[in-house]
């Protein structure tokens, strides 16, 4: 069962910093679980993991390994497949670098969208430098919805990797992955997905939706920040170049240059990883799984449902993405500038963001340079929608101004 | 004068007016104009300012740009401030400024209808707006001492 | 002054634990204020730095800068000078790739030694395979010492890099990094210093030294794990690429593939980064400097003599760096192989590591695959030190067989 | 035999012996070999074993190596209960040791001096120096059935 109450008692953050926090999709609250694994392996069990000459680091190798277990099997995927890195950002530069760099050629087209976060376009313009392949873009609707229809329209032979986030961290739009994966596999094209807004909110099953890539971050998904994984099925990531070399990654190496990697994932995790942030996943993977990812992303709905028709009868707002179906809410207050509005919010205790949210190219599209993100989590509630929505009647230049007074 | 500049309704409706009808509000396709482009990484206003100095004295400043009312205020009321200043004057003012901004002591004279921002500290993720074409100014008048 | 019952008080680790914990360069205990550092981003703080459209956000945004002065104090930089990355073997991967990868060309030489980490090498390993640089080693002594006439002996004109660490994980000798920077800036050569094993224990002054680059861990000098630092003087990082591309490290991108990049540091830190580490990092470093770096030297190596003189009146022992200053002392229990020796002492409660260490080219020098390696830390002391040495006397086949029974 | 088998100080001796005196410990340059290179990633082992393997029958094993105590011995005395055994026999050998490994029901008739490692479950840290001999000839015999 879904209690809110028990839910939002589980975070601190809910009771000590007393605001609406409405920034989700830049990070989100961690539930007390998450917190005490992380001061348990600073009290408890402090060693480095990857060896086991004593039985703290024993410990610590094993319940690393498990976590790798538990996020394999968070997303359906093989323990193997699963590779711990610093974060969504780190894991789509790792598949742009490490498969992007090698495989790709003069000519080869990577299909993406005007919507991706930086992250997941800035690698993939760096690899087009590098080896001459082009990047195309899936036109999007007015909305900044990308249709199946377009997608198919924009497909050909030429096209080696489809880079595309599974919601848009702007729009928020949920994308048909297993469809988009089955077409682009017929044209012998690989799929990287970026999850970072999708695995925390939805339910994700990478053996049926058929991704080739998927990168996504814990600090989306109730865990530290300073960790992320990227996914990848395995005989890819054989394949692969790691980002990084170094301690933990190599099996052997010697004198003349020889380096012999060990097999994936760890090849690609070099140097001590993020050991606490890990175990911190781990339990933040079991609190998601204990209510579970069904009832999140329907909670969620319903509050984008509820927050989505409220705005709508506002008329003083523009809304640029009703028909999406997760929390996230783009719009603007007519006549006041993004900043401006989310700095008189924030004065009535409602925290969101201003800007372009890192998905800069999408500003032609929507006409906008600047938006305010509302972006909610399955710990908000519908009294702080009301708290939102009232604040959003009385955002004015002269009270955006007043608040200097 | 300062008796009328400490009533908020004022000040407020001095930044509004500043806002909506920046003064000195478009660029110059001059060459003998300076010019610099300022975006803050952690708010989203992105500004040119230009200026042009000459000998001792700033002839002209003008700004353009996508940005908040308060980085628009403070930025046209800066042009207001130091267009027609010598280098010196123009630096007391700044300096004056930079201290209202930082509550410490400054001389409410000298910043005249600025002051009308002094309430910017209450909201301290706001002062990098409120300061942003100051800054830009306060750097082309040191690159071109620096340059003598 | 130096109150070691008030220093190992502040550890948990230390309480709970109830070991000898002498495996201080794989990683180090934390402070409770460290501990604490990182629960209250959790429960007071959270939320995304970078921003500061509500108050939570421009609070730790501005935390974070913080910890950027607070870093670049400890080693007497500038706070621009200042890269968090993900550890050390990011931060030597960065210089590599951002520099390496982009300055160096066919026939450039990279001088190195054969004690180096792995993290400090098979970057460069990379490097020449991409541009056709070639490494070259400083002969080390036989107790794998470099001495300051064979580095001279070894530069030439056409060394464009030196790759060193200050103190090396395995060997524990401090190397004169002044006077290496001296003569490798003579050739106008840069110098790229491995700082993981004497940043957290001998005062560091980079301008006084003029290393052009140090690279070293959170973890390993009572910070968290997951954050490292990069220290590059300010116009060679200005010149570098970064190693990864994405949101926050970019001021404005377009469709067309143009990218406008921050100034440095910023332009490297791409992604959400690490950020209660950080905050971590920040107290552990006002920990540090609260006792003093000298101080912690000091005692690090009394500890260290006496550990020495003890180990050296043992007549089953192999010893091989009785002369080097730092905690880190290197050995083998005639005739009995490493990782059996190391297993017993941890069923006497001593945690200490075997291995090669991560330095695998050193192997064929000191003529022993693998070793035992005890390292201390200032929280050790003498009884435990006792410990360890009537531990080793007791270091037989027989025994270490026995503790399966 | 089995009742000497629970004397510790027999067991030990038997380590001891497989330590200091492994059986099998030669690698061979004959093709006919199937070859695996054993490296744990977290201990230092790092061993060769190599069988040679004809119709359903183990004809020889051998191996070499840098290893530990446990390590060796465990190879050791896996050589010399499967050299000689058919597939299905050394499949139940190999099952009732790694039985006995995880603390499972096994049968110690069938591991004979093998039994010799039922303490290593007590030191977590070293299963795998335990298991590392073990692993490689299951890999090879598994290989030779997936080819079949
Ligand atoms: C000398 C040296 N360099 C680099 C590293 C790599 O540090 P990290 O594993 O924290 O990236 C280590 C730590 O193992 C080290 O001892
Ligand atoms: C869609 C999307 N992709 C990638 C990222 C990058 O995630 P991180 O900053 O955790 O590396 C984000 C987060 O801002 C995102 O929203």
């Amino acid at each position: 069962m879904f209690d809110i109450n028990k839910i939002r008692a589980d975070f601190p953050m809910i009771q000590n910093a007393k605001v609406a926090y409405m920034d989700n999709a830049a990070t989100t609250f961690k539930p007390q679980c998450v917190i005490d694994a992380v001061t348990n392996y600073y009290t408890h069990q402090t060693s480095n993991v990857h060896r086991g000459d004593y039985d703290l680091s024993y410990q610590v190798s094993k319940e690393y390994e498990d976590a790798r277990v538990a996020v394999a099997e968070f997303i359906h995927a093989e323990p193997k497949e699963i590779i711990f890195t610093s974060g969504a950002s780190m894991s789509l530069n790792l598949v742009a670098y490490g498969y992007g760099r090698k495989f790709l050629k003069k000519g080869d087209v990577i299909l993406s969208t005007e919507a991706e976060h930086a992250s997941n376009i800035l690698p993939w313009f760096k690899v087009c430098e590098e080896v001459g392949a082009v990047i195309e873009y899936i036109p999007l609707s007015n909305e900044g919805e990308m249709t199946i229809e377009a997608f198919k329209g924009a497909m050909h032979d030429k096209v080696k990797i489809v880079a595309m986030a599974e919601v848009s961290n702007v729009m928020g739009y949920i994308q048909p992955m297993k469809e988009i994966c089955q077409i682009a596999h017929e044209y012998g094209a690989l799929v990287v997905c970026d999850g970072a807004q999708s695995v925390p909110h939805v339910p994700i099953d990478v053996k049926d939706s058929g991704v080739d890539f998927l990168g996504f971050s814990g600090h989306k998904m109730c865990g530290p920040t300073g960790v992320g994984v990227l996914y990848g099925r395995f005989d890819l990531l054989q394949q692969m170049d790691p980002f990084m070399l170094g301690g933990g990654s190599n099996a052997r190496f010697d004198i003349c240059g020889n380096i012999l990697l060990k097999d994936a994932p760890y090849k690609f995790e070099a140097g001590t990883p993020a050991i606490e942030a890990v175990l911190g996943l781990k339990a933040a993977v079991e609190y998601l799984r204990s209510i579970g990812m069904k009832n999140i992303y329907e909670y969620e709905h319903e509050l984008r449902v509820y927050a989505s028709k409220k705005l709508q009868e506002l008329d003083n707002i523009t809304f640029y993405n009703p028909n999406a179906s997760t929390g996230i809410l783009t719009f603007n207050v007519n006549g006041v500038f993004a900043q401006d509005a989310a700095s008189f919010l924030n004065t009535k205790g409602i925290a969101v963001r201003s800007g372009n949210h890192c998905a800069k190219i999408l500003i032609e599209l929507i006409e906008a340079s600047e938006t305010i993100r509302c972006s909610l989590y399955f710990y908000n509630t519908k009294e702080e929608v009301d708290q939102f929505i009232e604040a959003c009647k009385e955002t004015t230049v002269e009270n955006c101004v007043g608040i200097f007074f | 004068m300062t008796s009328l500049l400490n009533d908020p309704q004022v000040l407020r409706e001095l930044i509004m007016d500043h806002y909506q009808y920046p003064r000195h509000h478009a660029l110059k396709e001059d060459t003998s104009y300076a010019s610099v482009h300022m975006a803050s990484d952690s708010c989203i206003d992105d500004i040119t300012v230009q200026s042009k100095i000459e000998g001792d004295l700033i002839q002209d400043i003008c700004f353009d740009g996508v940005a908040c009312t308060i980085a628009t205020a403070s930025t046209s009321m800066m042009t207001e401030l130091l267009v027609g200043k010598t280098i010196d004057e123009a630096n007391l003012i700044i300096d004056n400024y930079y201290a209202m901004i930082d509550e410490k002591e400054y001389d409410p004279e000298i910043l005249q209808e600025a002051i009308a921002l002094k309430g910017v500290s209450k909201q301290a993720n706001r002062i990098k707006c409120a300061t942003i074409g100051w800054k830009a100014i306060r750097q082309m008048i040191d690159e071109r001492e620096n340059a003598k």
